[in-house]
């Protein structure tokens, strides 16, 4: 109780984002892992203009070439591709392969958890009962079962991995859009007579987003996981895409002989997805308000 | 084993030393243990499912066909021999009727005696649907194999008579995987196919000691196996479905195997340091594109399929593969004598096939789009991504912009069902599969010709031919062996001159063998003979 | 025999970013056996910080604690954390404001009694069991042995802090510290738990430290009381000196404030401003921004306290009212003519 | 201060009264069959310019009431009234334009103002939501916040997190007064409030009252504060009204039992004039299964056979003053009748 | 608590109905004809047509779900296309194989999860807190696939202490709690419980924190309670909410089984479950489906229960 003294008195009106981003700046896990993202995500963006080599150009002399080998900085496949260039080409079917599916959850379980939540009564009965039904699987084996039924493939892949992620975002949504609505600015922007769209605009929109904004980036990591997963059982993304996942899968048997090499893209798959968590927990921590 | 050090320090600072040990495997003298690449054990009931690997490890080992394989060396391809006829022949008055003569005083595991009742039981079983024993599942895995077969009557106890489908020479290739399987026993289990699986009985040198689905099958010898030389040396043969090929690298190297199906090249060296033999041999199994020649595909084009041919690199590919494989410019390999003279020889010659395709209208501005469709894994199918990313890059420097769909196997064999002219492979203009080859209808005859083509052939690229169809209908004709041969090359000839697949590399059946194992033959076939084979 | 609870020079700073804020600066108090102090103030006086840091609980969340403060002759901030474990619950009993979030929700009530006793009487749990059924009917709670099966959340706000008074004085001790235990509670029901603690307490004689920011619930229990503001006593005397006779202006702001009138012809006396900012202290007297009464010294030094022979104290640059007749007569007319 | 939108007409004049309510219930079904009867019959009504206070326990139904009145909670049966018009009746929206004659005070400062919106944002909300342009809205906004005593240059940028209770408190008022109602429901206003703060909003409150001409229902557990508002005060116990009257009328003769012991409990701030025994036992019973007949029987000093067959109906004792307690019910059986009025 | 169970089970029927129709339509969604699996290459159309009546794939959607949804209510779950077994002995011995390495799993998951969640819930913002948070975060961020391959490189390979795949010795039957077999569990039931026991270990830290920030630890502090009881109050209050995600990490364990179980040749579910979509055997993938996903709302439903055991205000609301 105590702990916490009086606010300081200037607080300017658009702070709170920007009260964010300072105890985020004050976090420097947080922001180590925040510039490896960046630094990953600008290196996807930028991958045609960055990557040392051609990404697909074999070298049957370099097959699982050691690291630092000349041209083959971080070592070579096992179609001696070179590995460097490969993940960061890789990094962006990844990516988008754990992106894109949380944001199309995104907004598609944003949308029905809001409405669920604002609607309140039979459309919420409606819609939650639904979603608790997807809820009702392990997500990975549903992501395998969809992506099994719909056949391998990039798209496919994402297809399964966005069904997975709407039921878990729309409930978050829901509980927070319920918490929300139950407080009393709600019932008084309500008693002003505004129509629902503004209210959901202005009084509960901006109050949703950001808990289920983190909690979605906190799913990236999941999606990270589980598409390369996907692309491990045969089910993700096809070659030649480099995908970490695949490069994984793919190089998983090299282990026993250039485990360093082998190890690589795990170990990027990892970094990501604890860059991710990081980042994540990071905003959390930062969104916290504290009276 | 340089550059495991440092995890293995990790490993050991990690662990209790007290573990060190405790979980030392002791595997029985005389038990060997296999890792399949299957994901169950094959079916048991003489009519194995999972294709060839199940005849592998259920069929020729629990089972004897009319006919063998003689897979006793390892030089020439692989040849028929007797197995439970001694003798067979077309009648010389109607050559669509057979006559096999049995093999006399052959037991079945029940003890039962195996004879012309039970050759006939094991056809009506599979093929007469009026039949009490009729089991569905037993059609569906032997009737693709056995097309030739119209009629079967018994004649004397040891005598039967095979009637077949217009004059059909393959009918002996065939009886090979007509398993014979023992009615008595049928009986005794309360004739359910079902209880038949969890305890078969068969005339083959191995007997079934124990089976758990999905995770072992123990195999002990038929000490009273009708060919003394074939009775097994080995206490114990354990077969283990491991579909993950890491997996099977693991159980190798920790000594849990001694016998691992298909290692992956990557794990070659790492095997090979560790004392484990790779043994290969090109086997008769290719692994080619099956190419549409429909006239909206560009390889109706023969500059097209013969310049793709011209484009692959099959050396590097064997080289990437670690040396599990063997290049292929054809459906059989040169040694064959099947494989004829044909003029036409795939080889690497990039400059070559640029030039074909400038001469079918390709070049630097106007790309080659292709789409081939391709599995992620699957019987046969060696390292499928890894081969096709290589042949896709290949294309690449050639002017082609190769696009490849993956299936898992079993849809891919879908789209095998449907044909090239299938809507649902609009666009495709090659189809990933591999064949085995090791009689002149798997390796030649069922891929051109109109009653090959799907669903119910495998004529997935529609060949037709006339050149080709006139020399088949006079290969079903002729039971001289040398002219039937003759007949054979000059297919193979006329198919490599027109370039109908792209041939990329035949398999060498791969498998690492930890050096205690002794005895073995490499066949040039899908199959192996465990007979021989004995532990040091 | 010692008194029951002697604090001096108590100060108390919690940490806030970089550096500390004093949230209480400089307690005195001392309570005789037996006897009732209340300590009045508004949230953010350090009130309820100066309680529970006579018994060590605030160093727990990281306080900063200074001063002296003996309870029964015992020294506390002397003492290990284990001799601290033992004196609380043991000689000192604590009831919180807030019964509902003080009892812990997924234990019986019964079993929160019993321990105390098992802890500190060494009792099993079958006596320990035995005597929370006693203490329930101490604390007047119908149906004691179905109540003590019960879960804090199946009992009603009134139940519950009686539960918690058990817990209290499960062990009998000669201190009790309670930290506004009647706040939350309905009218009706506050003044039955007031009254009950008022008998238990002369029953027991049991002394007790009393915070509230009522007036009126002060002066209903306490014997004494003490006036805090900004993190220091402000005045403190008998009951009838502060609450009948006020010497400091915040005090008399205070009781000013209390409607008591009929239909509000004259507004109420209204006290300008807010509490200030602990960690920025106005010069002088904290009081003296929102003071009527203040004048030159009152912004530029703190006054000292300034003790009357009767023992009524209070920190102000102003004389003190000379009529301290104890009757306090003329400061309740005074505020009820408003 | 030029407000922004129209001020709402006045409709039947000083003597029809300015808010009705007949016969309001709202019952809370818990798993179909345990029932919350939150709000079981509640009539009463309130003269324009004048305040009506309502006073009563937790669990009393107070909160429930303002909510229903408003139209914001659904009422599972009764009318509201404003100014001799239906402001509501069951399953009937309330129109954009009629829906501001009625706003809100709640109790949590905190949870009523939107975190993440300015005081001025917040004020403005209500105008801009009827068509004011963002700019005069915000001007307007800016002038209300020096009407509640909040100087804007210093409040009106400032975020709900920076201001502490009473100036979260006098935002909220300016908010509710933003749409120009009619009528106010301030739900336990000043009851998170410290003292010193409580006298200031409570001014305030009074002041703006005469200021701009509004009625007030003032919700509270606080005797005295209601004391110091309230032209009319009504008491609730259990959902139900038992004490109805003129504040100068009731605070003299409270005549139901509850309301008496409810004036008893309250201590007095001189020491010397301590209570000397709890004017009742017990706590409030449980909504969900409260007692039959008579609700207060249970903690009635005076409860007889009858008080647990009959409720007693809200009869008039006196003018204005009305009452539900078999005593004050001559002839009604109950020991006690008539001798109590 | 009867009445709580009713309640839960009313709201779990539905769920279970809407269950087995996703179960269902996933396999119909499937392109490809999944009789293509079950024929041989150059099949006849009379066959395929035998084929699709004997599964009953002739008739209307509808009309087959109804069939299926009446055969699986009696346990009948059909014939597996491949092995000619019926689905319910392919699953009677994955489940059993499953179960073994879901029990031992969760055992570890939540054995560490909840000491290293207590752990840094009582050091929070410590160095002990931050370090086990560390160790948490690379659990729920590690591909733990690849984690259990480098686990067989590590302990079953390079160094032969550990059996790298199976379920027991070779010639084993049926499982038995003895070395031998445990001696195949402990790789597996560690890569199958990394992330499960690092999200435990992070739910537990926020209960535990959240326990400790509530009044009522004030009063065990001023009740003069030693550290002990103080700590058993906190991890009872920090129980419900971990008993919750635990439930549903040990649920999304049998989904990452999956990954885990094809890495180490492990017959249960997941395996079967990859295998019969590799193998399209549309009656075993659907049983495997329809097992799992109900035994997943059977053990929501059990951790309701348990929670609302554990948390008397649940029961209450």
């Amino acid at each position: 109780m105590s702990a916490t003294v009086a606010m300081p008195a200037k607080a300017p009106g658009t702070g709170y984002w920007r009260g964010v981003g300072r105890r985020f700046a004050r976090q420097p896990l947080a922001m180590a892992a925040a510039m490896v993202l960046l630094v990953v995500v600008l290196s996807a963006i930028g991958a045609d203009w960055i990557a040392p080599a051609d990404p697909f150009q074999t070298s049957v002399s370099r097959r699982l070439a050691a690291i630092g080998t000349p041209g083959r900085w971080l070592g070579g496949d096992e179609l001696g591709r070179d590995m460097l260039s490969r993940l960061i080409h890789g990094g962006r079917v990844s990516l988008a392969m754990a992106i894109v599916p949380v944001a199309v959850a995104l907004v598609i379980g944003g949308f029905l958890g809001v409405l669920a939540g604002y609607a309140g009564g039979a459309v919420n009965m409606a819609i939650m009962r639904v979603m608790d039904v997807f809820y009702a699987y392990p997500s990975i084996l549903l992501a395998v079962a969809i992506a099994g039924a719909l056949g391998p493939g990039m798209v496919n892949g994402m297809v399964a991995l966005t069904l997975v992620f709407v039921a878990p975002i729309a409930r978050v949504a829901e509980s927070v859009t319920t918490q929300v609505r139950a407080n009393d600015y709600v019932v008084a922007a309500r008693l002003s007579g505004a129509p629902t769209s503004m209210i959901l605009r202005r009084h509960v929109l901006n109050n949703v987003a950001g808990p289920v904004l983190v909690f979605a980036a906190s799913q990236v990591s999941v999606s990270i996981i589980a598409a390369s997963g996907l692309s491990f059982l045969g089910l993700g993304v096809s070659p030649p895409q480099a995908d970490w996942g695949l490069m994984l899968s793919a190089l998983r048997q090299a282990l026993y002989v250039n485990p360093w090499v082998a190890a690589l893209p795990g170990a990027a798959i990892f970094l990501c997805s604890m860059a991710v968590n990081i980042v994540s927990d990071g905003i959390r921590r930062a969104m916290e308000l504290r009276r | 084993m340089t550059c495991f050090t440092p995890l293995r320090r990790i490993a050991a600072a990690l662990l209790l030393p007290a573990l060190i040990g405790l979980s030392a495997p002791a595997a029985a003298q005389g038990t060997l243990r296999v890792a399949m690449t299957l994901a169950d054990i094959p079916l048991t009931d003489g009519a194995p499912d999972q294709g060839t690997e199940g005849v592998r490890f259920s069929g020729i080992t629990i089972y004897d066909g009319l006919t063998n394989w003689d897979l006793t060396q390892a030089e020439r391809p692989a040849e028929l021999r007797s197995g439970l006829a001694t003798e067979w022949a077309p009648r010389p008055d109607d050559p669509t009727r057979w006559i096999f003569k049995l093999r006399q005083g052959v037991r079945f595991h029940d003890g039962s005696v195996m004879n012309a009742d039970a050759v006939i039981f094991s056809f009506e079983r599979a093929l007469n649907s009026n039949h009490p024993a009729y089991d569905v599942s037993a059609r569906r895995q032997l009737q693709a194999f056995i097309p030739a077969v119209k009629a079967w009557a018994k004649i004397d106890d040891y005598t039967i008579e095979i009637e077949t489908n217009g004059i059909d020479s393959q009918l002996p290739f065939q009886m090979t995987r007509l398993f014979v399987v023992s009615p008595t026993h049928w009986e005794a289990v309360g004739r359910d196919w079902n209880a038949y699986r969890r305890n078969p009985s068969g005339t083959g040198p191995w007997r079934m000691d124990a089976l758990v689905p999905r995770q072992r099958m123990e195999l002990v010898p038929n000490r009273e196996y009708w060919d003394a030389a074939r009775r097994p040396r080995l206490d114990r043969l354990i077969l283990l479905p491991i579909p993950e090929v890491s997996a099977r690298t693991a159980a190798l190297l920790s000594n849990r195997v001694e016998w691992a199906e298909s290692p992956s090249p990557d794990s070659v060296p790492r095997l090979r340091q560790a004392g484990f033999t790779i043994s290969t041999n090109a086997i008769p199994h290719m692994w080619p594109y099956t190419v549409s020649v429909l006239p909206d595909s560009p390889f109706h084009d023969i500059r097209v399929r013969q310049a793709v041919n011209l484009a692959i690199d099959r050396d590097g590919l064997v080289q990437v593969l670690n040396g599990l494989a063997v290049p292929s410019i054809g459906n059989l390999t040169p040694d064959h004598p099947w494989f004829g003279t044909p003029s036409f020889r795939p080889r690497f010659d990039q400059a070559e096939a640029r030039r074909l395709l400038a001469a079918a209208g390709y070049g630097p501005n106007r790309r080659l789009p292709l789409k081939f469709i391709i599995s992620a894994s699957g019987s046969g199918q060696m390292y499928p991504l890894l081969m096709n990313e290589y042949v896709q890059e290949n294309l690449r420097q050639v002017g082609i912009d190769l696009e490849l769909q993956v299936f898992e196997w079993e849809a891919l064999r879908g789209r095998r069902r449907d044909g090239a002219q299938g809507a649902s492979n609009r666009g495709v203009h090659a189809l990933n599969n591999s064949w085995n080859s090791m009689d002149p209808y798997n390796g030649l005859l069922r891929f051109f010709g109109p009653n090959e083509l799907p669903p119910n052939g495998t004529n997935w690229g529609n060949i037709r031919d006339e050149v080709l169809e006139g020399l088949a209908e006079r290969v079903k004709g002729e039971f001289n062996p040398q002219r039937q041969a003759a007949l054979l090359a000059q297919i193979h000839t006329r198919f490599v001159d027109q370039a109908y697949f792209i041939w990329v590399v035949h398999d060498v059946g791969p498998r690492a063998l930890s050096r205690r194992v002794q005895g073995h033959v490499h066949a040039k076939s899908w199959y192996v003979d465990f007979s021989p084979l004995f532990l040091r | 025999m010692t008194a029951a609870l002697e604090v001096n020079g108590l100060e108390v700073a919690y940490r806030a970013g970089r550096g500390f804020v004093p949230v209480v600066r400089g307690v005195d108090l001392t309570l005789a056996r037996g006897k009732v102090l209340a300590l009045l103030g508004e949230s953010g006086s350090g009130k309820s910080v100066t309680l529970r840091s006579m018994v060590g609980l605030t160093a727990r969340e990281g306080a900063r604690v200074a001063g002296s403060v003996r309870v029964l002759g015992q020294d506390v901030p002397g003492m290990t954390a284990r001799q601290q474990l033992d004196l609380r619950g043991s000689q000192v009993g604590f009831v919180f404001q807030e019964p509902m979030t003080a009892l812990d929700p997924v234990f019986r009530v019964g079993d929160q009694i019993a321990e105390v006793l098992v802890r500190h009487r060494g009792a099993t749990w079958a006596e320990g069991l035995a005597r929370a059924r006693a203490l329930f009917d101490l604390v007047q709670i119908p149906a004691a042995a179905q109540r003590l099966r019960a879960y804090p959340s199946e009992l009603s706000g009134g139940l519950r802090q009686r539960a918690m008074i058990a817990i209290a004085l499960a062990c009998e001790p000669p201190l009790l510290l309670a930290d506004e235990p009647t706040t939350a509670l309905d009218a009706t029901v506050q003044i039955q738990v007031l009254l009950l603690l008022r008998d238990l307490q002369k029953q027991l004689g049991t002394a007790v430290v009393f915070v509230t920011h009522d007036l009126g619930v002060a002066a209903e229990i306490a014997d004494e009381v003490a006036v805090m503001y900004a993190g220091r006593i402000v005045e403190r005397g008998s009951a009838e000196q502060v609450l009948l006779a006020p010497a400091h202006p915040y005090t008399r702001a205070l009781l000013g404030c209390v409607v008591r009138g009929g239909y509000a012809e004259a507004p109420l006396v209204e006290l300008a401003g807010s509490p200030p900012d602990l960690a920025r202290l106005p010069p002088g007297c904290s009081f003296a921004p929102r003071c009527g009464s203040a004048f030159g010294p009152c912004g530029v030094t703190e006054p000292a306290e300034v003790a009357r022979p009767s023992g009524h104290r209070a920190r102000c640059h102003l004389p003190l009212p000379l009529d301290d007749r104890g009757d306090g007569h003329a400061g309740a007319e005074t505020t009820e003519a408003r | 201060m030029k407000a922004p939108l129209p001020a709402l007409p006045d409709r039947g004049g000083p003597a029809q009264p300015m808010l009705t309510v007949n016969g309001l219930r709202r019952w809370f079904r818990l798993d179909g069959k345990r029932v919350i009867r939150a709000v079981d019959g509640l009539d009463f009504s309130v003269a324009k310019g004048t305040t009506l206070g309502i006073v009563g326990e937790s669990g009393c139904g107070k909160s429930t009431a303002a909510k229903l009145v408003a139209g914001i909670e659904p009422a599972d049966a009764g009318e509201v009234v404003l100014d001799g018009e239906v402001f509501w009746a069951r399953g009937a929206r309330i129109g954009p334009e009629a829906r501001r004659a009625v706003q809100m005070v709640f109790q949590d400062s905190h949870s009523s103002l939107n975190p993440r919106m300015t005081a001025a944002e917040s004020i403005a909300f209500g105008p801009e939501a009827h068509g004011v342009k963002p700019g005069a809205a915000r001007d307007y906004a800016r002038a209300l916040l020096e009407a509640v005593g909040l100087p804007p240059d210093r409040f009106a940028d400032r975020p709900p997190m920076a201001l502490s209770g009473g100036q979260r408190q006098r935002v909220n008022i300016a908010r509710a007064l933003a749409l120009r109602p009619r009528v106010l429901l301030l739900d336990e206003p000043v009851s998170a409030l410290d003292k010193s703060v409580e006298a200031q909003v409570l001014n305030l409150l009074v002041r703006l009252r005469a200021q701009l001409d509004l009625t007030y229902v003032f919700i509270s557990h606080d005797l005295s504060v209601v004391r110091y508002v309230a032209d009319e005060v009504a008491v609730m116990y259990l959902g139900q009204v038992v004490e109805q009257a003129p504040a100068s009328v009731i605070f003299a003769r409270p005549s139901h039992p509850y309301t008496r012991a409810l004036f008893a409990s309250k201590p007095s701030v001189d020491p010397r004039r301590r209570i000397a025994a709890p004017p009742i036992q017990g706590d409030p019973p449980d909504p969900v299964d409260p007692p039959s007949g008579c609700r207060f029987r249970t903690r009635c000093g005076f409860a007889e056979a009858l008080c647990a067959t009959g409720t007693p109906p809200l009869g008039t004792v006196a003018p204005a003053h009305r009452v539900a307690c078999w005593m004050t019910v001559p002839r009604s059986g109950h020991s006690q009748a008539g001798v109590a009025a | 608590m009867l009445r709580y169970l009713l309640r839960r089970l009313a709201y779990v029927a539905p769920i279970a109905v809407g269950v087995t129709l996703i179960v269902f339509l996933l396999v119909h969604i499937a392109p490809g004809d999944p009789i293509s699996a079950i024929l041989p290459d150059d099949a006849s159309a009379e066959m395929v047509a035998e084929a699709r009546r004997e599964y009953g794939l002739d008739k209307p959607l509808p009309v087959q779900y109804g069939i299926w949804l009446w055969r699986a209510a009696q346990g009948e779950l059909g014939t597996s296309i491949r092995s000619g077994r019926t689905v319910a002995s392919e699953l009677s011995m994955a489940v059993g194989n499953t179960f073994i390495l879901a029990v031992a799993s969760g055992l570890l998951a939540c054995v560490f999860g909840v000491a290293l969640g207590l752990v840094a819930g009582l050091a929070r913002d410590r160095i002990a807190d931050h370090v086990t948070s560390l160790v948490t975060l690379a659990g729920v961020s590690l591909p733990h696939y690849w984690v259990a391959i480098l686990l067989v490189i590590v302990f079953a390979v390079e160094n032969p202490w550990l059996p790298p795949l199976g379920i027991g010795p070779d010639t084993s039957d049926g499982w038995r709690p003895d070395w031998a077999h445990l001696q195949h569990l402990i790789l597996p039931a560690i890569a199958t419980a990394l992330i499960p026991m690092a999200v435990i270990a992070r739910t537990m830290r926020a209960s535990v924190i959240e326990a400790l920030d509530q009044d009522f630890v004030t009063t065990l502090h001023a009740k003069g309670l030693l550290p002990g009881r103080r700590l058993w109050h906190v991890l009872r209050n920090a129980l419900p909410t971990t008993l919750a995600v635990t439930g549903l990490q040990l649920g999304n364990m049998l989904g990452g089984s999956v990954l885990v179980e094809t890495v180490f040749a492990w017959p249960g579910t997941g395996f079967l479950l990859a295998n019969a979509i590799f193998q399209r055997d549309l009656p075993v993938l659907q049983g495997t489906m329809l097992v799992l996903s109900l035994f997943f709302v059977v053990l929501n439903l059990a951790v309701d229960l348990l929670q609302s055991w554990a948390d008397p205000r649940i029961r209450r609301a």
